[in-house]
């Protein structure tokens, strides 16, 4: 496993290199990160656009800057941001905690509810329960996510003013000040809710698709025939020769899609005015911030590589054929 | 070809999409030159609510939604028809490509596909849009970032198609032809993956559509003055409560496109891969009353199983033809048949288990109780405990994400309770030695896909033993397997059923096969058994012709080595 | 109701009011509520769409317009701006502030006694001094200051009466004195932060202030999350009346409106649209005020060039474009009462020194009224000729298309080039409009890759924030040059006079307005939205927005 | 074997010297067993003009690979393949192209060795136009009339076929260059008994009319005996025992021929009834293994 893990991050972190190569020089070729201050009326004098092309090294050609920005990435310097008092690696830190609460959360329960209605759905394939989730999957997976979550936000607040109850938040991760005790759990319950739902509900739609797939396709295998055969209670060959079997294309999708999930929290990150990584990125990029965005794929990449890890560790766990080869 | 058109056109829910979808490009299409509004006019009625003249309604400045629509439309699927095209071609390329050579380019082509997976694809394309747009380009630019970040998908695809293609003999025989490996490529492999291609595309085209309205959403797609239909309802955002048709007319356009792409490459999908009707040995039959009482037929005849006019029918096909059979306590009856002759479909109806779209009739009476028609727990009374079976292919019989151990564990605590996990580990080695099995103890903490295809028969075997069935089905055992191999499982089968006294139903295409164990033979043919009589007969003095014909065409080795007994 | 001509204050709007009953929309919410009728205590939370990347007002990174307005309540400022536009000296800080002496220029600041920093600290005259060195390139070259014009201009400071007293002497006159030292630095922590420039570029930019010289302080600052203040215990001025200020950072305008419904804040203040205007208006118990801010929408029109050069193709453009339709169909929708601007120099009903500064320059030129014919006539006076709908040149080639350049994030902006477009296409004028995204719009502003645009200026320094844009060498590449508008900058910038200020303004005005480089549209609207438990919160014309009178916030009793 | 005795046999068609095949084990295999996997371990063999060679051999004796060596569709570790006493490995270009001419191949699943999405007419073109030879429909027509097959059977795919009928489509694209050695691998395994019979009598016709030679490998002993002249056994990359096929069944030398002979099965009940219980491989066993491959555990 160690070895697995080993070779895994060395050809991640060629990728990254390769990718941080291309994004790097795509964006200092783009834009001009100076432009706000440019533009500014009255007009901000020449001295100091000067200093800070000096400070942002715009003046160096691109292979130095790259150089600078790699050696400082080694030492845990992300290099200057075009918003001088921006420490882009602590910032940044902040954020992965913000967007990976929201994910993590979101991809738990989308995997929970899509593993128990793909099943379901595969159970009782063309009857009530099948025929009712089939199509809500493909709604779901034809809704734009930020017209949902502009949706959701409008029904949540309406349910706050029907109920008289402030339900529902619409805005960041937790009130300010902080409320305390239970009611701040309430508090960040509330908060969570509905960029939750956002988040989950789309790849709920995907996954459960899959586990359909999946679990239809592990009820047609010979081993599951032989259980019934053998005589075995359905609970059982559904625990262990239906649903166990299809964990294993299940785990491969969910690791695959990690990055869209990411993506996907860009949306609700900005609808439901999170301070997590989306929005991030979104700055950054308005910025024309070079060192931020590079910083950002960094902290996405290795984001990913992570789950693909971790998800080849559960492959092991699901699939004995992978543990044997693996080991 | 013609009959993946057939399928689809017969699939109604494919359909109906694939009428909204051309509606709505038809649409997109001829209506905008005929509609008396452009999308650029600026008309006196400012956000005014749906009306005859404007039937959606108008914008801020008086310009008509509906040919606002019509144009984020155009944009919206030129765009995603654009992304589709060249992700597929990417994809398609370097899929071949990979799969085709495999090691170095593979390991190339994939480390580029996770170059783009690392990056979210709609983070990335953000920022390239913005880039692209910002350079003036709209949709074409849009589309070429779109796609070349969308092609991985198709890429992964392909590859695993064609690294399974390419195990097929259609490919060697090209290769041994002299082919070149571009001919290979090009001629063969890309017009197998088609139809992968094809519905991957569809489907991506449904992606690509809210990819780019997510990107307009974030304001690095399609740049105003245009418009999409993501950017339409981007725009509208804060209109909801103000005024709705601004914000839902687009987004449920996007919906209504993206849901009917997504029907249509379901249809797609379900006519290049026609599915079998779901597989579900779990299902409870409903066919009949459920509580039939088990009735005692003709008490005189202690025959294990009766079969009476059994017939099993796809539709109009009648694959098993009113046939009867009866099996004595002990006795072993081989049925015998070429494939498609029905005696498997019988071996399944004994046990409940027809496929659903397989109608079978006729009685099951096994030790004077009928079985036909039973509710799966009640078929659990039976089944596993009275009744055995055996499948044909060892190596998909076996659950391959348990033990062995484990599986023989779960045969003998057929309800909750029962035997100690150390007796069943005992009585399992016992079995598995009684079937020949070596270093049973150690078998036991071992995965099916460590064992060889004989071992697993022989445990499929022993797991058969476990309740000492009244009766054993054996369908096609060995034929999976070498010949030498299919005689120790022979063996291990005539031992089996010894050891438990049950009668067996040994079902096989290979005529000779019986000789060494059944006490009588039934051949069928085309759903009828055309002979049956014990197993002297059969073969010293066939009747039916299609049994003497079998018997002559039945390959022969002529050697003294055979003949000495 | 009769429209307010007590300027800019809005156009809070009868006409609105009469579709939504429950909320309150009258201008007498933009006049101060008696100190009597409002309570102590309370706590408020507002809205800002970016937090604070920067925490020196003064500096590049720190001046913008967001920040201006979170950090105003705990600096000393001498002069504000009434809500009707008129600037008034801050009689909490100062006793007086007055040019003393024409030639050369002095001015005098006198400092009331017991204004003092929240540590004790007396504000002095060396809070002056360091305020205008940091400024002023001759003192501090590494400065990295946004504005120093005004402050370079300053030769000598000298202080007196323990430093309460401070005398400023300019090279030559500066009109636009009374906006220089708009936040002032506290010397005494600069001192404690370093040098000149390190406390200016370190010290200030990125530490968060513990003092305050305003009534308010902070307390707690969660980055990108919020910023909390708390009455300043030392505040000498009139005494504030609510106990918190919460700011919550909400990038996104709907974002905004939608967190006021759902309770979660108690202040918006922003731009208005037609929907958040129609939203607000339909929510129960909320004080909605529209006003107009000193900044105003305007189109320029490039001066140089193949095409743009030619002085009758601009004024042919000015004169076929219908200035009054844009406003209808833009803000016109929401803010009926926002009238369209007939002068690119002041806003309607602005005030110099007392006196009405605005008039009406473009009808007597024919600007902007949407006469096609006056137009055609004057292209074709000039050789243009119309053949199958489309304009061509005195040469007989067909008219190039012209680029419009515009910020695609900026709604408005978007709305107006397009109906340009619209509008000049009777002309048989093609307009291709060119969205640029922020980082794309200001260089091609500044290379001139553009032959229209629409932007925004803000009117407060007077002569100075016309030329930035139309005097000669100007940074941004109108190409435009006139000997006699130059020549009337020079004077209004160093007019001290107001009435004679005006009329060199007004002078400028027509020049630049005959010359078609600029084209007047409307004011920039605003809008406040907040409880009708809340009073005394006011649109504020100037560029430092709604916290300007912070103190006077508070709950109706 | 030298040069010298080479030259001095009988003219050959194709002649296998010492093929040698290794394959490196998975790395997780390798703990528990060698290194190195013995998929040929130094088989020889020949094959003259209108001759049919029978292989028969269990899955993993090695004879896949074996095949595909010959086929060129795999290098061997070591030995030579001499077909027409050339070694196609070794040649390029047109004489290469010539030398495959001379050889082709039926595969033993029908269902994938012709392209489902080529047309019977497309797929009997194929290996003229790779060789860039004319292409004619009459030359199709003549290949299907060999295989017993109606002319209209150009316009059709593969799937409108039974097993049996593409099996003859195989067998007509493996004739169209008019090679002198088909390689069969288990042409008749997948089909049916009646079906099989008669693909057997079919090549066993066109050998006679087109003197063409056969490789034909497959695990039924039977069925090799049936239409080999002579016959080769293969166990463990080995190649135990070759000789005239008579003499194979008749006097078997190698335990695994005893053994693989007794284990097919024999249509009739006395017979089958008197044999001995086979629960057990009889061979090999710990004392009685096959020899060590004489290559080491190199690659």
């Amino acid at each position: 496993m160690l070895r697995l893990i080993l070779r895994r991050l060395a050809s991640a972190v060629l990728v990254l290199l390769l990718a941080s190569i291309v994004i790097f020089t795509v964006i200092s070729v783009s834009g001009d990160p100076l432009a706000e201050l440019r533009d500014r009326q009255p007009p901000v004098p020449e001295s100091v656009i000067a200093a800070e092309e000096a400070r942002l090294g715009l003046n160096d050609p691109l292979p130095v800057r790259y150089l600078t920005w790699l050696s400082g990435v080694v030492t845990g310097n992300f290099g200057p941001s075009t918003i001088a008092n921006r420490d882009i690696g602590a910032e940044l830190g902040t954020r992965v905690g913000v967007t990976l609460r929201l994910v993590l959360l979101a991809i738990v329960l989308a995997l929970v509810l899509s593993l128990i209605a793909g099943t379901v759905s595969a159970l009782h394939q063309r009857r009530w329960p099948d025929l009712l989730m089939t199509p809500a999957a493909f709604v779901l997976l034809a809704l734009p996510s930020f017209w949902l979550a502009v949706l959701l936000k409008q029904w949540g607040i309406g349910l706050n003013n029907l109920t008289g109850y402030q339900l529902f938040y619409t805005v960041g991760e937790a009130s300010v000040p902080r409320p305390e005790g239970f009611a701040l759990v309430a508090d960040i319950g509330g908060h969570l809710v509905l960029p939750t739902i956002v988040l989950a509900l789309v790849h709920f739609a995907t996954w459960s698709r899959y586990q359909r797939t999946a679990v239809a396709e592990a009820l047609a295998a010979d081993h599951v025939r032989f259980a019934v055969l053998k005589g075995l209670t359905r609970r059982r060959i559904i625990r262990s020769y239906v649903v166990r079997p299809a964990l294993i294309p299940i785990v491969t999708i969910v690791a695959l899609d990690l990055p869209v999930v990411f993506s996907g929290a860009v949306i609700t990150e900005t609808v439901f005015q999170w301070r997590g990584m989306g929005g991030f990125l979104l700055e950054s990029i308005a910025l024309r911030d070079t060192n931020a965005v590079l910083a950002w794929l960094l902290v996405a990449a290795t984001a990913v590589v992570v789950f693909n890890l971790l998800a080849d560790i559960l492959y092991g766990l699901v699939d004995p054929r992978v543990r044997y080869a693996k080991s | 070809m013609a009959v993946t058109v057939r399928r689809f056109l017969r699939h109604k829910v494919g359909m109906v999409a694939l009428g909204v979808l051309l509606i709505v490009i038809l649409a997109a299409i001829i209506v905008p030159p005929l509609w008396p509004y452009d999308y650029t006019d600026i008309t006196p009625q400012l956000s005014q609510a749906p009306s005859v003249q404007h039937p959606m309604g108008t914008d801020t400045l008086g310009r008509d939604l509906f040919a606002l629509v019509l144009r984020g439309m155009q944009q919206s699927l030129l765009i995603a028809f654009s992304v589709t095209i060249i992700a597929c071609i990417i994809g398609v390329v370097l899929g071949v490509t990979a799969g085709y050579f495999g090691s170095f380019i593979d390991a190339t082509v994939m480390r580029a596909v996770d170059l783009v997976l690392t990056l979210p694809t709609l983070a990335l394309a953000a920022f390239l849009g913005s880039l692209v747009t910002g350079r003036g380009v709209s949709w074409l630019g849009l589309a070429m970032v779109l796609g070349s970040l969308m092609w991985t998908s198709v890429a992964r695809l392909v590859r695993g198609v064609v690294l399974s293609l390419r195990e097929l003999a259609f490919v060697d025989a090209a290769r041994v032809m002299g082919a070149s490996p571009t001919r290979i490529m090009f001629r063969h492999l890309v017009p197998n993956v088609s139809d992968h291609i094809v519905v991957a595309g569809t489907l991506m085209f449904g992606v690509a559509i809210l990819a780019e309205s997510s990107l307009s959403f974030l304001g690095f797609g399609v740049q105003p003055p245009d418009t999409s239909l993501g950017l339409l309802v981007a725009n509208a955002q804060s209109a909801v409560l103000t005024r709705p048709w601004l914000f839902y007319f687009p987004g449920l356009l996007i919906i209504t496109i993206v849901l009917s792409v997504n029907y249509v490459g379901e249809g797609l999908r379900d006519a290049f891969n026609p599915k079998s009707s779901p597989t579900n040995p779990l299902a409870t039959t409903r066919r009949r009353s459920r509580n039939r009482k088990p009735q005692m037929r003709d008490a005189a005849n202690h025959a294990v199983l009766k079969v009476t006019d059994l017939s099993v029918r796809f539709g109009p096909l009648e694959a098993v033809n009113s046939i009867s059979l009866e099996i004595q306590p002990g006795e072993v009856v081989a049925l015998v048949g070429e494939s498609g002759s029905g005696k498997s479909l019988t071996g399944l109806s004994l046990v409940g288990l027809l496929p659903s779209s397989a109608v079978g009739t006729g009685s099951v009476v096994f030790a004077g109780e009928e079985l036909s028609g039973l509710a799966f727990e009640q078929w659990r009374k039976y089944r596993g405990r009275r009744i055995a079976m055996i499948l044909q292919d060892p190596s998909t019989t076996l659950n391959p994400v348990l033990t062995v151990g484990a599986q023989f564990e779960d045969s003998m605590k057929l309800d909750s309770g029962g035997v100690s996990r150390a007796e069943a580990r005992r009585r399992a080695v016992e079995l598995m030695e009684s079937v020949a099995i070596k270093d049973a103890e150690a078998r036991l903490d071992q995965y099916p896909h460590q064992l060889s295809g004989g071992m697993r028969q022989r445990i499929a075997i022993a797991l058969a033993m476990v309740h000492d069935p009244d009766l054993i089905i054996a369908d096609e055992p060995t034929t999976a397997l070498d010949v030498t191999v299919q005689a120790h499982v022979m063996a291990t089968l005539a031992v089996a059923r010894e050891r438990t006294g049950a009668a067996m139903l040994f079902i096989t295409h290979d005529l000779a096969l019986v000789a060494g164990i059944a006490d009588r033979v039934a051949v069928m043919h085309q759903g009828v058994i055309v002979e049956e009589s014990d197993v002297f007969s059969i073969f010293d003095n066939p009747q039916a012709d299609y049994t003497k014909r079998l018997l002559s065409l039945a390959p022969r080795i002529t050697g003294k080595a055979v003949e000495k007994p | 109701m009769k429209a307010s001509r007590r300027l800019a204050v809005a156009v809070a709007l009868a006409a609105l009011a009469g579709t939504a009953g429950c909320t309150k929309i009258d201008d007498s919410a933009n006049t101060p509520t008696s100190s009597s009728e409002v309570a102590d205590g309370g706590t408020l939370t507002l809205a800002a769409s970016s937090p604070i990347t920067d925490w020196n007002p003064l500096s590049a990174a720190g001046d913008t317009t967001g920040q201006r307005q979170q950090q105003w309540p705990f600096y000393p400022h001498p002069f504000l701006t009434n809500p009707d536009t008129s600037v008034v000296l801050n009689t909490a800080l100062l006793e007086s502030a007055k040019v003393v002496s024409a030639s050369p220029m002095k001015v005098e600041y006198k400092i009331h006694q017991k204004a003092v920093w929240s540590d004790g600290t007396p504000i002095t005259g060396k809070d002056f001094e360091y305020t205008q060195a940091v400024q002023d390139p001759k003192k501090c070259a590494g400065c990295k200051a946004a504005f120093t014009e005004g402050y370079s201009l300053i030769t000598s400071l000298e202080t007196a009466n323990d430093g309460k007293t401070v005398t400023m002497t300019y090279s030559k006159p500066f009109s636009a004195w009374q906006a220089l030292f708009n936040y002032i630095l506290p010397a005494h922590v600069a001192a404690s932060y370093g040098d000149l420039a390190t406390s200016f570029n370190e010290g200030f930019s990125k530490n968060v202030p513990k003092f305050s010289g305003g009534p308010y302080v902070i307390k707690d600052y969660q980055d990108g999350v919020s910023m909390t203040m708390v009455k300043n215990p030392k505040w000498y001025g009139e005494p504030a009346h609510l106990d918190t200020i919460t700011t919550r950072y909400i990038s996104g305008q709907g974002a905004q409106i939608t967190a006021l419904q759902n309770g979660e804040i108690d202040l918006v203040y922003q731009n208005p649209t037609l929907d958040t205007v129609n939203q607000v208006k339909a929510m129960n118990g909320m004080t909605v005020l529209l006003g107009s801010t000193i900044t105003y929408y305007h189109l320029g029109m490039k001066t140089t060039g193949d095409v743009m050069s030619d002085a009758a193709l601009r004024k042919a453009i000015a004169t076929a474009l219908n200035l009054d339709d844009m406003r209808k169909r833009t803000v016109g929708q929401y803010a009926p009462d926002l009238v369209t601007m007939k002068s690119s120099a002041y806003v309607p009903g602005q005030k110099v020194g007392g006196i009405d500064a605005y008039r009406d320059n473009t009808d007597e030129l024919n600007i902007g009224k949407g006469d096609n014919k006056a137009a055609l006539g004057i292209l074709q006076q000039a050789g243009y000729r119309v053949t199958d709908g489309k304009l061509t040149l005195p040469d007989g080639k067909p008219l190039r298309d012209l680029k419009m350049l515009t910020l695609s994030t900026d709604v408005l902006r978007m709305e107006l080039a397009q109906i340009v477009q619209a509008q000049l296409k009777q002309l048989g004028i093609t307009v291709v409009i060119d969205p640029a995204d922020g980082s794309r719009y200001s260089p091609a502003l500044r290379s001139g890759s553009f032959d229209i645009m629409a932007t925004g200026t803000a009117l407060d320094l007077g002569a100075l924030s016309l030329q930035q844009w139309y005097g000669t060498n100007a940074a941004r590449s109108f190409g435009y040059s006139s000997p006699e508008a130059d020549q009337l900058f020079a004077e209004a910038a160093t007019e001290l006079e107001p009435a004679k200020q005006v009329e060199l303004m007004n002078r400028l005005d027509r020049v630049l307005l005959a010359d078609s480089v600029v084209l007047p549209l409307f004011a920039s609207p605003q809008m406040a939205v907040y409880p009708d438990k809340f009073a005394n919160i006011f649109i504020n014309p100037s560029k430092y927005g709604t916290t300007m009178n912070v103190e006077q916030w508070g709950l109706r009793k | 074997m030298t040069n010298q005795t080479h030259a001095s046999e009988p003219p050959e068609l194709l002649r296998v010297r010492d093929l040698v095949k290794h394959y490196r084990a998975p790395r997780a295999a390798q703990r528990h067993g060698p290194p190195i996997v013995h998929a040929l371990c130094s088989v020889s063999f020949s094959i003259g003009p209108a001759q049919t060679l029978g292989i028969v051999g269990e899955s993993g004796s090695g004879k896949t690979t074996l095949l595909r060596t010959i086929l060129g569709l795999q290098k061997p570790t070591a030995g030579r393949v001499l077909f027409l006493a050339k070694d196609a490995s070794q040649l390029k270009g047109a004489s290469a192209r010539a030398l495959q001419r001379e050889l082709s191949v039926v595969f033993q699943d029908p269902y994938t060795s012709l392209d489902p999405r080529m047309t019977v007419a497309d797929i009997l073109a194929e290996p003229a136009q790779i060789h860039g030879l004319a292409v004619s429909s009459r030359k199709a027509l003549a290949l299907l009339d060999q295989v017993r097959l109606p002319a209209t059977s150009l316009r059709r795919f593969p799937h409108e076929f039974s097993g049996g009928q593409r099996q003859r489509i195989a067998i007509a694209r493996a004739l169209a260059l008019d090679p002198k050695l088909i390689v069969l691998d288990e042409p008749v395994s997948a089909l049916d008994v009646s079906v099989q019979a008669e693909i057997l009598k079919l090549l066993k016709e066109l050998q006679q009319a087109r003197q063409v030679s056969y490789l034909f490998v497959a695990h039924d002993l039977a069925v090799v005996a049936d239409i080999s002249q002579r016959v080769g056994v293969m166990y463990g990359g080995q190649m135990v025992e070759l000789g005239a096929t008579e003499q194979v069944i008749a006097d078997p030398q190698h335990p695994y021929t005893r053994e693989l002979l007794a284990a097919v099965p024999v249509p009739d009940p006395r017979i089958e009834r008197a044999k001995p219980r086979m629960l057990q491989r009889q061979w090999p066993t710990e004392t009685d293994n096959l020899p060590p491959c004489p290559h080491g555990d190199t690659l």
